[in-house]
């Protein structure tokens, strides 16, 4: 199981705060799990189209499309972030 | 050991003043803080969301490759987020060390690389309602220029 | 235009703490302390003397300096003079601006500058009594940086 | 009329805060009313020689050893400034 959570505009536009998923043994990477919650839910496919630049960070830590994901994880995806 | 303290609130930051520094060791303290723009008057208030939990720790990580790079005594950050007006303070960072160009540079370093990797996001209140505020191509300049060894800011 | 107040007291400089930036235009505000270090136990006191007159005409002259070359919108500045016990403050430059970058610069300006230009004299006190403290290359350096249109500083 | 003040180290070493001098018309810089200084003033050109990295300021602005002097201007001699 991963929990996938959003952030700021991305949340809005899912419209959910976070999923619980159990994608395939296939979806190795950020980008792979993106493609397939693209897939199997339409609301984050449209989000996800609708901010192409975005950041995502595993159980807490900033990292990149590529990077692996695993049973487990926590996957946070949301916009370039704004603070300060 | 350089201390490093890092907060978020929703309460006003104004009332939070440090009494660090005064032992003798920390010839320079410098702060920033950032306060909400009224841009003009189109901006009523602000909004901050943030990553509860990863916010805490992406301050105290980038306190942490701070205090690796410059000789520090401590760092203090603090970022405010739910509903704030105009005039008040978002955020404050402050550093003390025993010299002030250290303590310029990594205030600066700080700033910076907030702006671009600590998960908060800004939404405004105007005559429109309210709107997510978009990320600004320089600030990511900002926290890039700390990068490179050659640059300016990285030395 | 931008605000410039200077002061020299013989007073602690802890209350005095401003209330400007809090009307929208200031999304920034850089504040510089400089405080008495022990230097490893070595130093117990400072004692500043300076030159009346002199020592505010010159403060103001590197404010307006400063308003010529950031966009800023008001500098305090105050120096203590007299003994200053270890920990305490000697000198407060604060910046407001409406972004970042020019408050950092333009406080790092002010105090690079004033510790080549401004007529303030530090005496220490140790345990072989009261000596002058002898002006360091580094601090001319520092404010060499800013006269070179191509320097680091300077852009 | 010139008046001549000294200050820190400098001031200590001449054992004046001030002197009020009128000098030969043929001084017409700070360079040469220190050399007049020391010739006139034993203390003062002991003073001089003890500080050989000094600044001074022409009725309260910062000038330089070439810099004119004139009756009734107010000349500061001292060591370089180490406030901040």
């Amino acid at each position: 199981m991963i929990e996938v959570v959003f952030f700021a505009a991305l949340r809005e536009r899912v419209g959910e705060d976070s999923l619980r998923v159990t994608p395939p043994e296939t979806v190795t990477t950020v980008a792979a799990l993106c493609d397939w919650l693209a897939e199997r839910y339409p609301a984050v496919g449209r989000a996800l189209d609708a901010t192409p630049r975005r950041m995502v960070a595993i159980n807490e830590q900033l990292a990149e499309p590529h990077s692996a994901v695993a049973d487990g994880d926590t996957v946070a995806l949301f916009p370039p972030v704004t603070g300060g | 050991m350089t201390r490093i303290d890092v907060a978020i609130t929703a309460e006003p930051l104004e009332s939070r003043l440090s009494s660090e520094g005064r032992d003798g060791r920390s010839g320079a303290e410098v702060r920033f803080s950032g306060r909400v723009r009224d841009e003009a008057g189109q901006v009523r208030a602000l909004f901050l969301e943030h990553y509860p939990g990863m916010t805490e720790r992406a301050l105290r990580r980038i306190g942490e490759h701070a205090r690796e790079r410059w000789p520090l005594n401590a760092i203090e950050m603090i970022h405010r987020v739910g509903e704030i007006r105009v005039g008040e303070e978002i955020v404050r960072v402050v550093v003390w060390a025993g010299h002030r160009q250290a303590a310029f540079e990594a205030c600066a370093f700080l700033m910076d690389v907030l702006k671009s990797q600590v998960p908060l996001w800004k939404k405004e209140l105007t005559d429109d309602g309210w709107h997510w505020v978009e990320a600004r191509e320089r600030d990511a300049e900002a926290a890039a220029r700390w990068m490179a060894p050659s640059s300016e800011g990285a030395r």
